[in-house]
């Protein structure tokens, strides 16, 4: 199998997905002998966004529409298009500005805005067809490995596509939202992390979006039952990935 | 023999059935070993870090070779259809229950397949033929989405020219440039043509859960008894032997009592399209 | 089957003493303390036993049924991949503590783990395990195994039989522990300790406190023709409702339940394909994607996931097993994060056809 | 002499996204520009409106390099608004969670970023291949500092979940942090060949007079919190921040320009550090600095690499020491919310980080504002470009222009950050 060609372009985001992705810990001196990076500017001044790619990154949030354009010419340019990352799948952290009028959050920042060319922050999978979705925030390294070794073997990925419960209860852990009534996101939101926080004696706050299909209404009426006042509610489910459909159902019962 | 481990198997041959299909010829790889099976049952064939899934015999047992059919729609069967002559790929099986050989033995034979469908059943039609005198009249009805994904077409007419047997096909559409000049219809369809439904019988079906929901209602509806009806069903399985849980349906397990099943053991239970 | 060995009454100093001597030669794994709730965990001192705790959170069943085993490991070698197979361990430990659902939770899993084709992984684990029982005197609000006959008092399972699925029995009286020995290596793990014959009095006070327990039990299962109540209403419209308004797919329920057996085989590689570990891991037919197959899902619905948990546990299992596929221990209830509860569905349906 | 422009679209290999124009000769003061064109994602803006306990999570994502800075300053200044008082045992593990994320960063900055500059290459991968055994090197160095980030700041180095207002979800238990502890005495021997390393780089030289300014304090090498010094008589608490600097928007460039007030540009980072209390350093981080050459004060902003490289060195030392004498109390987090306004300021790996928030009695955000090392080294940065471009005004185009980039990239610019 031929060293597949990445191409990694870099939008609306903090970069750690990157950092997690070429840097990561003890696999950095294989990810490198086993892709070859054809464009990322983080990475290397070599190189060019022409492509052609094998497959192409997409980190951050779309909040620009020259953004969404160089991301639909670039889609063009690769057999596959993975957004990595909460920005690129689910919107992330940068979409909390969706939730108040782009021009209200503009001007808290800056005193001129005419220099501003900002839109409302969507996933990449608003504008262009993906063909998986590498979440986390940042990335997960099961996920990560698992798409890198599925380009190797020349067969589609097999993403995690259940629940942090499912990790939450391989570990043994104990259910903190019943035994605690922390107000745990762990039955909504995707795995891949290990059930990082619950292990960590912490409520996960949903940082890889949610599992898509997630029952968001039920587990905020849970919240409410729990005594939790509308406000909260509606945080919880706008953190991460707001602009998903399974988030909005959440929110939307306490807006 | 820990039979989760899988056993090593080489391709001997490939060949293309239609452009998505393809029919691996295979030989386990330790020449002392030989795989006996029933028609019907099936195998987990698997690769190496792509994964395993369950696939039936498509050839009678007692060979030194044994032969798998395989659509390409997924990660596993991609891979599979990708294998060359020579490559080496793994099974573990035989697992599940066959055709009902025995109790068909005497009997008319009413044979409908769709699609993949007839990938199972061929095996057992190989047996029947082979045995032809245990059996009484036969009838095979075989209905593809169009004429290029009707499966082993060579020996369809080869058996529409056995004495006392019937072969009816069908399609779903015809593209344009086509040759075809047969009917063209679902597969109940032909229920209606004069010597199709005998008396006697033993229906065995294989084929997409929504046309075998069809073809046993067709059935019922012609007076023919349900305990006669036997059905070969897809689920999603891990292990082959009634542990990983997928294939549930009610209190049956597709991978150990069935795949093929008597239609009275089935009829009632939920999540099913039947 | 052994014969049972003659009981005997252990003083709680005699008993810690004698675990304390087991503690230098075997693993003890038994319920600690942790945030408040009891796990079965690898204890270094015996004092962090709690012996009075109501249900751990992960059955000992699962102790023994890993969430995670490695099945086997294929290697590249030129170009081919060598299949290398893996072994449980085989040094003896002592699961300890186990509570008389629970050891029929082992009981009721190893159906289908060791039937006719056999796990070697669980059966391995499982041979390395000697179990010493505890009846259990403290049922949290969700447990009904007395419904099922499986506790809170162990009794040969659904009555008959000899006693199986644990090598000694404890029981806290008074005077200290009445010890019930099953098996010889049972027997052996007591050699050195002296037992006094139980006195008629500790056989009283323990049916006793059998009695005392059952009383505190308030919830309950008419688990009469329940097998067959469920099947003749699949399309009841509670599974419905509650599947929708209420369930997660979280899997939670599941996860926690000592009879769940399904599991998932995945495959990974390593960066340089030189390795590959093929993994099997609990799985959960209420995910998702579950049943789903190439070309659809057969339970798409969060109804149908939900119906295929209850009666699978309630109904299926009989003609499966012969056996219920739930021993009432109450951890699918109290574990769900929307408290959805299968005697409270089971007893709606009832309900209903009693009335019709 | 005709005028000529340099420009470079898209600098590679920093954190974020910027171009640089300089128009060579010219009149470089108005048009030598580092147009940091990374889109603005309005932290200050969404912050607004969303609770307390929610804000460390969401600023860590800030900067996916320097995660613990952001969440360990904004939790601080959080604290001070609701007069939570962090205990002894939080204080300590905070440092060296911060500690781990400054080493942590300066390698990836030395090896990845900067390196191939020196060496040659576009990028470490091309480099690989070549010096294997110095990214190796690096691998393991980072590896652990990672898992220290992780055991400490809670289950990863990037964005980790345990660091909460009031302290930690969960403290690590002692074993982790011993064996953590032999682990970095493993690495020290490579932390001291990176420092001869980069001493060994050939960098060019650029002398000139400018304010640096980093925090102090009497007791340690101050990381997370301290007095705001600077060479040029600079001494204020952090609650000043504000009469000490003033941070503007300028329309080429999405970050804003931090100044001191009525003096000007300034400089933060390894080398504003090491300039300024050189002597907290551990003796054996001074003698090596002596003997690769490190004289104060050093007015080469090539030089922060080296400053980088003595930081991970004492950051090692440090956390050799705390590990060994950390004695660990089960605590839990204990805030009772209430209204307030908080600042605070801390050493990012990069340097200056400031956050600053009023809560309402809800515990619910009513004003931010976050101003990060690349915005204070913004001015200084371009002036530095200016005296560059003239000091190199006969040599080739490209070769001043690769200048400009390896100059931009010595200060180690983050302009996710800078922007947010
Ligand atoms: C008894 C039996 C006999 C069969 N005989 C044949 C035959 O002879 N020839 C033939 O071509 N086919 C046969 N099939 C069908 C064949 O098994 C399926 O087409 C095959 O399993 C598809 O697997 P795949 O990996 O190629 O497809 P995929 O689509 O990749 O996977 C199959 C399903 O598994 C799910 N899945 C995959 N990975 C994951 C994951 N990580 N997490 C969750 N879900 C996942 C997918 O959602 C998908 O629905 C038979 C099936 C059965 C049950
Ligand atoms: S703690 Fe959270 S993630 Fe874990 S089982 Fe409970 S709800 Fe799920
Ligand atoms: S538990 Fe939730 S918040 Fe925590 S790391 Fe996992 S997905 Fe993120
Ligand atoms: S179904 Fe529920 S109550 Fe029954 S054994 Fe399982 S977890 Fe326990």
């Amino acid at each position: 199998m031929e060293r597949p060609r990445i191409g990694i372009f870099k939008y609306s985001c903090c970069a750690g997905c990157q950092f997690q992705l070429i840097y990561f810990q003890e696999h950095l001196l294989e990810t490198f002998g086993a892709v070859d990076i054809v464009y990322g500017r983080m990475e290397t001044s070599a190189g060019s966004e022409e492509g052609p790619f094998d497959v192409v990154l997409i980190e951050g949030a779309i909040t620009e529409s020259k953004q969404a354009d160089q991301l639909k010419a670039v889609r063009g340019r690769s057999k596959y298009l993975v957004p990595i990352g909460s920005c690129a799948v689910n919107g992330g952290i940068p979409a909390i500005k969706n939730l108040t009028p782009e021009l209200e959050v503009e001007q808290r920042v800056y005193s001129r805005i005419e220099p501003i060319h900002s839109v409302r922050a969507h996933p990449a999978d608003e504008y262009v067809r993906v063909d998986a979705y590498l979440r986390g925030c940042p990335v997960g390294e099961t996920d990560l490995i698992e798409l890198v070794t599925a380009l190797l073997l020349g067969t589609r990925p097999r993403m995690i596509d259940y629940c942090v419960c499912v990790e939450c209860k391989r570990r043994g852990n104990t259910c903190i939202l019943v035994a605690e009534g922390a107000p745990c996101m762990g039955p909504v939101t995707n795995a891949g992390c290990g059930a990082l926080c619950p292990s960590n004696h912490r409520s996960c706050y949903a940082c890889w979006g949610p599992m898509p299909g997630a029952n968001a209404p039920a587990l905020a009426r849970k919240f409410e039952a729990m005594g939790m006042p509308p406000d909260e509610i509606v945080r919880r489910f706008t953190e991460f990935g707001c602009p998903t459909l399974e988030f909005r159902k959440g929110a939307e019962l306490y807006e | 023999m820990n039979w989760i481990l899988p056993r090593e198997a080489v391709v001997v041959a490939v060949k293309t059935e239609t452009p998505d299909t393809k029919t691996l010829t295979l030989r386990l790889r330790n020449s002392h070993e030989r795989l006996d099976f029933k028609p019907g049952q099936f195998n987990m064939v698997g690769l190496p870090g792509i994964g395993e899934a369950p696939i039936t015999f498509s050839s009678p047992s007692g060979n030194e070779t044994f032969q798998h059919t395989v659509r390409a729609v997924g990660r596993v069967t991609r891979a599979l259809t990708a294998l060359k002559g020579s490559d080496v790929l793994h099974v573990r099986g035989p697992f599940g229950s066959g055709w009902p050989e025995d109790e068909a033995v005497g009997k008319n034979l009413l044979i409908v397949a769709g699609g993949m469908g007839m990938v199972p059943l061929r095996p057992f039609l190989l047996h029947v033929f082979e045995n032809r005198i245990k059996f009484g009249r036969i009838v095979v009805l075989y209905g593809a989405r169009t004429p290029d994904d009707m499966l082993f077409r060579d020996e369809v007419t080869v058996w529409a020219e056995q004495a006392d047997t019937k072969v009816l096909l069908t399609v779903d559409e015809v593209p344009v440039g086509s040759t075809w000049t047969g009917p063209t219809g679902v597969v109940t369809e032909l229920f209606d043509h004069p010597g199709v439904l005998l008396d006697d019988a033993l229906a065995l079906t294989c084929g997409p859960e929504l046309m075998m929901r069809f073809v046993v209602r067709g059935l019922l509806l012609r007076q023919f008894p349900a305990s006669r009806i036997y059905l070969s069903l897809e689920r999603r399985m891990r292990c082959g032997v009634a542990q990983c849980g997928h294939c549930q349906i009610g209190p049956k397990y597709v991978c150990q009592d069935g795949p093929v099943f008597c239609y009275t053991d089935l009829r009632g239970w939920p999540d099913t399209l039947l | 089957m052994v014969e049972p060995f003659a009981p005997g009454i252990l003083s709680k100093e005699a008993l810690d003493a004698r675990l304390d001597a087991l503690l230098k030669e075997y693993e003890i794994v038994a319920p600690v303390n942790r945030r408040g709730q009891a796990h079965f965990s690898k204890i270094i001192e015996i004092s962090e036993i709690e012996w009075g705790y109501s249900s751990s959170v992960i059955p000992p069943s699962k102790v023994i049924y890993q969430a995670e085993q490695l099945l086997m490991r294929f290697v590249n070698q030129d170009g081919s991949y060598l299949v290398v197979e893996q072994h449980p361990p085989s040094r003896q430990r002592i699961l300890l503590g186990v509570h008389p659902c629970d050891i029929h939770g082992i009981l009721v899993l190893e159906r289908t783990l060791v039937g006719r084709w056999q796990d070697s992984w669980y059966a391995g684990e499982r041979k390395r395990s000697l179990i010493i029982g505890l009846n259990c005197q403290n049922p949290g609000p969700d447990c009904f195994c007395s419904s099922f006959g499986t506790g809170p008092f162990y009794a040969p399972w659904m009555g008959q039989g000899p006693p199986e699925g644990c090598d000694l029995f404890m029981t806290e009286l008074m005077s200290g522990y009445l010890i019930e020995t099953f098996t010889e290596a049972g027997r052996r793990l007591l050699e050195g300790s002296e037992l006094t014959k139980p006195t008629d009095s500790d056989l009283v006070e323990k049916d006793e406190r059998h009695k005392k327990t059952l009383d505190q039990f308030t919830k309950h299962l008419n688990t009469d023709g329940l097998d067959a109540l469920l099947n003749r209403h699949l399309e009841h419209p509670v599974w419905e409702r509650v599947g929708e308004d209420r369930c997660l797919s979280c899997t939670n329920c599941t996860m926690v339940c000592p009879t769940c057996y399904c599991y998932d085989i995945v495959d990974r590689a390593q960066l340089d394909l030189k390795t590959i570990l093929r993994w099997r891991r609990w799985d959960s037919c209420q995910d998702q994607h579950f049943a789903e197959v190439h070309f659809g899902n057969f339970r798409p619905s969060r109804k149908a996931r939900l119906r295929q948990f209850v009666c699978h546990k309630l109904s299926y299992w009989m003609e499966q097993y012969g056996c219920y596929g739930c021993v009432g221990c109450g951890r699918c209830i109290h574990w769900c994060p929307t408290g959805i509860d299968l005697t409270e569905i089971a007893a709606e349906i009832r309900r209903e056809e009693i009335r019709l | 002499m005709t005028t000529k422009t340099i420009t470079v679209d898209y600098l590679a290999r920093v954190e974020g996204e910027t171009a640089i124009e300089v128009r060579v000769p010219g009149d470089p003061s108005k048009v030598v520009r580092l147009r940091i064109f990374e889109p603005p994602r309005f932290f200050e803006g969404f912050l607004v409106g969303r609770r307390y306990d929610e804000v460390g999570d969401i600023v860590a994502r800030i900067c996916g390099i320097c995660p613990v800075s952001h969440m360990l300053t904004a939790i601080r200044a959080l604290e001070k608004a609701m007069g939570v008082e962090p205990s002894e045992q939080t204080i300590l593990l905070r440092r060296i969670a911060a500690l781990s994320q400054v080493a942590a960063s300066h390698l990836v900055h030395l090896y990845m970023l900067a390196m191939p500059d020196y060496m040659g290459f576009d990028g470490a991968a091309e480099m690989l291949p070549f010096f294997p055994d110095r990214m190796q090197r690096l691998v393991r160095m980072r590896k652990v500092f990672n898992d220290l980030t992780a055991v400490v700041a809670g289950g990863r180095a990037l964005h980790p979940i345990g660091t909460v207002v009031g302290g930690f979800t969960r403290l690590p238990v002692r074993g982790e942090l011993l064996a953590i502890r032999e682990r970095l005495l493993q690495i020290r021997a490579d932390a001291r060949e990176t420092v001869k390393m980069v001493a060994d780089f050939e960098t060019p030289t650029l002398k000139g007079d400018r304010e640096y300014v980093a925090l102090q304090s009497a007791d340690s090498y101050a990381i997370n919190q301290g007095r705001l010094t600077s060479n040029k008589g600079l001494d204020a608490s952090e609650d000043d921040y504000y009469n000490c600097f003033e941070e503007q928007q300028v329309d080429y460039a999405m970050a804003k320009k931090v100044t001191v007030r009525r003096r000007g540009g300034l400089v933060v980072g390894a080398l504003a550090r090491l300039n300024l209390k050189y002597n907290a350093l551990f003796p054996s981080v001074r003698d090596l600095a002596r003997t690769v050459g490190f004289r104060l004060p050093d007015e080469n902003p090539f030089h922060n690499n080296l400053a980088q490289s003595l930081e991970v060195v004492q950051a090692i030392e440090e956390c050799v020491e705390m590990l060994g004498r950390i004695e660990l109390r089960q605590e839990e987090p204990r805030v009772t919310v209430r209204p307030g306004e908080g600042k605070a300021v801390t050493e990012a790996p990069r340097g200056l980080l400031h956050h600053w928030y009023v809560i309402n009695r809800k515990g619910v955000v009513e004003k931010a504002n976050i101003i990060t090392p690349t915005a204070h080294n913004f001015v200084n940065i371009e002036s530095d470009l200016h005296r560059l471009v003239l000091s190199m005004a006969d040599q080739p185009l490209d070769a001043i222009r690769k200048a400009c980039e390896m100059l931009v990239r010595a200060y180690d610019p983050c302009f996710s950050c800078s922007v947010h």
